[in-house]
């Protein structure tokens, strides 16, 4: 059975559920306990799972993630909250090489279940610290999994498998969709890894959305298909590793034509990744260059206008589509 | 935790004028944040905006200790340090509106502010960034030679993390003329306020760096100033980094980014008896420095100032939309080479040789 | 005149002179004076300069990195030297935030003149944590310049022009090329900052070569044209941002083959943001897909065999070439 | 700075079988060491070997006060540590060959070496990362309610930089029992070993962390197994974080990755006469604990196990190129959905749907 949760409380159901399923679960983070989370998704954790399993910590994003590692070697299933991915930044080496070469380093030895929980993207006007959208960063390091969740049911299906993952996972939310509603399952549910969505089916481009790009495609796929009469094929990947490169090859060998949407800065981009691998093994089905819309390579403004400005909306994403077509 | 190692009674005020700037600077933070807390309800202002209700007495303070050619740096709570350093109300509300009038030209908002021509550095949104960043302006004016002095502001939060020791360490080891004032607001964001002896804590880890460290009574302007003046004047003659702890408690009713704590409905009252406007104001007239009606007087002026500010800032352009890459990188490298890399599918197409229609094969 | 240098000499040249014309020049670094560098770039440079100027410091990447942006806001020309670009995963928020984005945030007023150096590369079987190259995830960062320098006299020319850069620069060195030698202009030789350079000229496909790979791409023309008859044009970009896209698409529109070759990883690398581009910008001319060389998605095994198997060489490359042209 | 606090005379011995033991180890590790440069000399061995000469006390001493299920972790010098904790000399070296019969079948080397199944985590080439991994390694033991410590052993390097700082900030928070022993090695890699009153300015550091702290003798065997196992006694009873701090001395000599520090000729002979194997195993003679022979016969004993070891790490074969992918991910997300992406130009496209030789339009 399903009903209609926020991808808040979505969050918060895979956390509790696991929490309950797993006593090596147990979490990690900036005032995660006592203030309920900066986006309130631990909201009530450690009332009922107390201070062992509901770990408060102070700001030092480094070591929370170490600590998250070595918990993990040792036998634990930790979940890190970072309460933003810019401090991701300050930890990327705990992230990149502690966490996501353990592994590999020890020839298989050393297994690190963790997961990382951590928003991006902008919308609330927080400027250049606290705006950015950072999956290509993450995405470019070997060994780390990582899941863009844009709906309620896919953050409550993609974090609960995060957390049986054998190798650590990068879940990143985005801070705008806490409040989106949707359906969503009740009890086990669980999205694999690797498996794309068609979140719409169409016939004359295929439109690759990446975290709340997706959503705007679906978006721009509304406008052509209103204003312009085209049928867009949204695809929305959920998980940027492992890629779900099939599933958007097969459609671009029927639309033969692809767009990216993406937040991030263009520059080793997902997009990018995405293009390039799609014009490598599709050359001969597509009809024109794989196009992409991103985030625009400045840091994010304060002010709403720069920060709207940066990013582009489904209008605007209809219009590269247009483009994308020839029109 | 709270108590204050000086009493402010023992403190002896500075000359009328002097005291009745610092009173007034209160009302100007005071009623600022006031007026912005209202217009972050009404839409006016986004983001997060980090009122500094309570921390009138250590800003002011703080800032009144250094001498125009030092240099500021703070947190994400920064509108507060930029008025305090002189900042025009105007272009300080214009930038929480984020409009071209701002400081920053609606580029940073609350969090980042920075005003060069105060050497006020910013506004640092991630926490304890900016305690390299003020070390390394500590350590450009000892390089050039210049007795100028850094204070870098901080919340307690940012003591946990790492840069705070590595960057004590290096100005220790490099001599550096660095104030940091540690400010210790209890019923604040961070959960660790709360803890008992926290400020003990700090103080033997700070010890333990081999940073000398003096504490003042974070409620009391007088005593902020006194001893952040002393600390600027040990940083300035001996050249080495000394941190002062400033207990404070902000207000405790809900501000539009601090939601408000459990359990702190009983102290509304509490913190009123404590507000350290009112008892700094209360004190310049119970010693006859201050008439009541001048007290009042003041602050009317100080009314129409911010007024003044909030009509400036809502006649103020947004920023146009194409001004989007302004700023990213210098001239020097912008014009030409560089053009931000804004993909919309469309755009730098037309950028590049006119194109074929056809292949050329 | 110019005389043959070591790569890491024509580096240190390079500091001697800009710390010789400009007193606002000082050096910060982990063991660069007392220990002359751990790949002895600085060496000699404590002794000549002194300690006001030669900073040594612990292994403290972040704050090393953030007095480096606040002494060059305060108007000095700080060169700060990391001693692996891994360390540059501890500093990325200073990097990403502090320094890139300081200009920006503060509406013009704040300039961040500061030079990052530190080495990349594998070869010397340094194993997972010291054999990375991340070009793309400082590339990733709006408002950062980056130089990729593959020969002794770029490494020169482009450090004196980083230094004279009012943006902050990350210089990005080869730690395989440091005892490569090369013909070296002496004295007041300045690599402007987006200009790619034609290694060598060619009619058949264009190679693009990023840092080392530039020069494994001269070796796979060799190849290409001793066994199979074959001109490749090799361009070198030298800088990442900016980026001299018009060199690059100008070749494509003559030769119509493009291969890029970077010792990175893939996802989100140099070479996926340029294939993006070209064929963006460049479809009609393309004869075959954009294709890449590019590092193995792994980390880097300590193992000779593993570590050499992560990287193409110069007949792999000549292989993939072969391809492109779709023979 | 070396000066030990309690001279090695006055702790006495253990037993013979024990005391033979570690002198033995402390042998195999020096052995190790001298046959592992010479073999990086010859070029079997690559990367960055950091030779432990001289640290042979400090090593034993530190491992032997550890129960068999506590956990270790060190740094990029790593290989020394995985023998002293029982780790096959075999697939040491081999691991140091890059072989298949390596620890980590090649992949980690000298600086990334682990063994899981003697709890020994690695092995971590970034200076400080291991500190909030031990933390975590302690913290999961004592979720589960184990009484198993951890051991973290670091350079006194490490202790400048934030991790430091963070890490046992939390430990003690957190009350884990954790112990760190601090190897501050002069005439090694980084300067700062050459700090007057270093190791006094970081007692202070730690203990104002709030952390308990301990020194010991690094060049003598008995002393350091003596504090750390009381260290390890506090932290498995007590619950929290205790740090050992052992000077040492690393042999002045030239080893392959830390090249020889300037002016430290007249050094050599004064190191020899610290020697901690060669007074350690004096001392076991003089005592009447050893014979001379006997000490003979357990060093020929470890000469042969090393050339066992060379010769099995000579016949190991070179991991296969085509395992590169194994181990970047779990089987678990490795089959099916992953592979890695080797972008050659031409791999991937075969596993692609058949590609037509004309566009399908
Ligand atoms: C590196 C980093 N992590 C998390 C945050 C989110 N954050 C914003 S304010 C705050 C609390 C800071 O507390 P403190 O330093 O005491 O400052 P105060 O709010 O009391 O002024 C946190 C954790 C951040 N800005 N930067
Ligand atoms: C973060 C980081 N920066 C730099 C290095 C390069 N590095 C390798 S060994 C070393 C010195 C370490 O000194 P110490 O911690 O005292 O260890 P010791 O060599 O004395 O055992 C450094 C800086 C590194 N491995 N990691
Ligand atoms: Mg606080
Ligand atoms: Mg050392």
């Amino acid at each position: 059975m399903s009903r209609t949760l926020t991808y808040r409380d979505a969050l918060g159901e895979a956390l509790r559920e696991e929490l309950d399923r797993d006593q090596r679960v147990l979490l990690i983070g900036e005032d995660i306990g006592a203030f309920d989370g900066a986006f309130r998704v631990t909201k009530g954790l450690l009332a009922d799972y107390g201070e062992q399993r509901i770990r408060d910590t102070p700001s030092a994003p480094g070591s929370i993630v170490g600590i998250g590692v070595g918990a993990a070697m040792v036998g634990l299933r930790p979940i890190v909250e970072l309460m933003t991915i810019t401090a991701a930044l300050r930890a990327l080496d705990q992230i990149a090489v502690s966490a996501a070469q353990a592994r590999f380093a020890s020839g298989g030895q050393l297994t690190v279940p963790l997961v990382i929980r951590s928003p991006q993207g902008g919308g609330h006007q927080l400027g250049p610290t606290h705006s950015h959208t950072l999956e290509s960063l993450v995405l470019a390091i070997p060994g780390l999994l990582v899941a863009v969740p844009s709906t309620p049911a896919d953050a409550k299906g993609l974090l609960k498998s995060a957390v049986r993952s054998e190798d650590p996972v990068f879940v990143i939310e985005h801070e705008s969709l806490y409040g989106a509603r949707g359906e969503v399952p009740e009890g086990e549910h669980l999205v694999p890894f690797g498996e794309a969505v068609i979140r719409r089916p169409g016939r004359d481009l295929t439109i690759v959305g990446i975290s709340r790009g997706a959503l705007t495609a679906l978006d721009a796929a509304d406008v052509l298909e209103r204003e312009h009469g085209l049928s867009a094929e949204v695809i929305d990947p959920r998980t940027l590793r492992p890629l779900d490169l099939p599933t958007i090859i097969e459609s671009v060998q029927r639309t033969n034509r692809l767009l990216i949407v993406e937040e991030g800065w263009p520059q080793g981009g997902v997009g990018a990744s995405i293009a390039a691998l799609v014009q490598e093994q599709a050359f001969d089905y597509l009809d024109g260059p794989v196009m992409r819309v991103a985030g625009a390579e400045a840091p994010t403004g304060y002010s709403r206008v720069l920060e709207r400005a940066a990013q582009a909306s489904a209008r605007e994403v209809a219009q590269a589509a247009l483009a994308a077509l020839g029109r | 935790m709270n108590t204050p190692v000086t009493s402010a009674a023992q403190r002896s005020l500075p000359d009328p004028a002097t005291a009745r700037e610092w009173l007034q600077t209160m009302q100007l933070l005071r009623r600022f944040d006031e007026r912005a807390g209202e217009l972050y309800g009404a839409g006016q202002i986004g983001g997060f905006l980090h009122l500094a209700i309570g921390e009138e007495a250590v800003i002011v303070g703080a800032t009144r200790a250094l001498e125009d050619r030092d240099w500021l740096l703070t947190t994400f709570r920064a509108h507060a340090h930029a008025l305090a350093r002189g900042s025009e109300p105007a272009g300080v509300m214009a930038e929480l509106f984020g409009r071209v009038g701002g400081l920053c030209h609606g580029r940073g908002g609350a969090m980042h502010m920075a005003d060069l021509q105060r050497r006020f550095l910013g506004g640092f949104g991630m926490v304890g960034a900016h305690l390299p960043i003020a070390a390394g302006a500590a350590l450009a004016s000892t390089y050039q030679g210049r007795a100028e002095v850094t204070m870098c502001v901080l919340g307690e939060g940012a003591s946990a993390n790492g840069v705070f020791d590595e960057s004590l360490g290096l100005a220790a080891r490099w001599n550096l003329p660095l104030v940091l004032v540690v400010v210790r607001a209890a019923g604040g964001y961070a959960d660790d306020a709360a803890a008992a002896g926290a400020a003990a804590e700090l103080q033997r880890q700070t010890e333990g760096l081999g940073i000398k460290t003096l504490t003042c009574d974070g409620m009391d302007v007088v005593d902020t100033q006194a001893v952040c003046a002393d600390a600027v004047r040990i940083a300035r003659t001996e050249r080495r980094p000394v941190l002062v702890q400033a207990p404070t408690r902000r207000a405790p009713t809900p501000t539009p980014t601090d939601p408000r704590p459990k359990g702190e409905r009983d102290e509304i009252a509490a913190w009123k008896a404590r507000d350290p406007l009112a008892r700094f104001g209360d004190r310049l007239v119970e010693v006859g420095l201050l008439e009541s009606a001048d007290r009042a007087r003041l602050q009317m002026q100080v009314g129409a100032v911010i007024e003044q500010a909030v009509s400036f800032a809502g006649r103020s352009p947004h920023p146009d939309p194409s001004s989007l890459y302004e700023h990213v990188l210098s001239p020097s490298s912008g014009d030409g080479a560089w053009r931000g890399l804004d993909v919309r599918g469309t755009t730098r197409r037309a950028e590049v040789e006119p194109h074929p229609r056809e292949a050329t094969k």
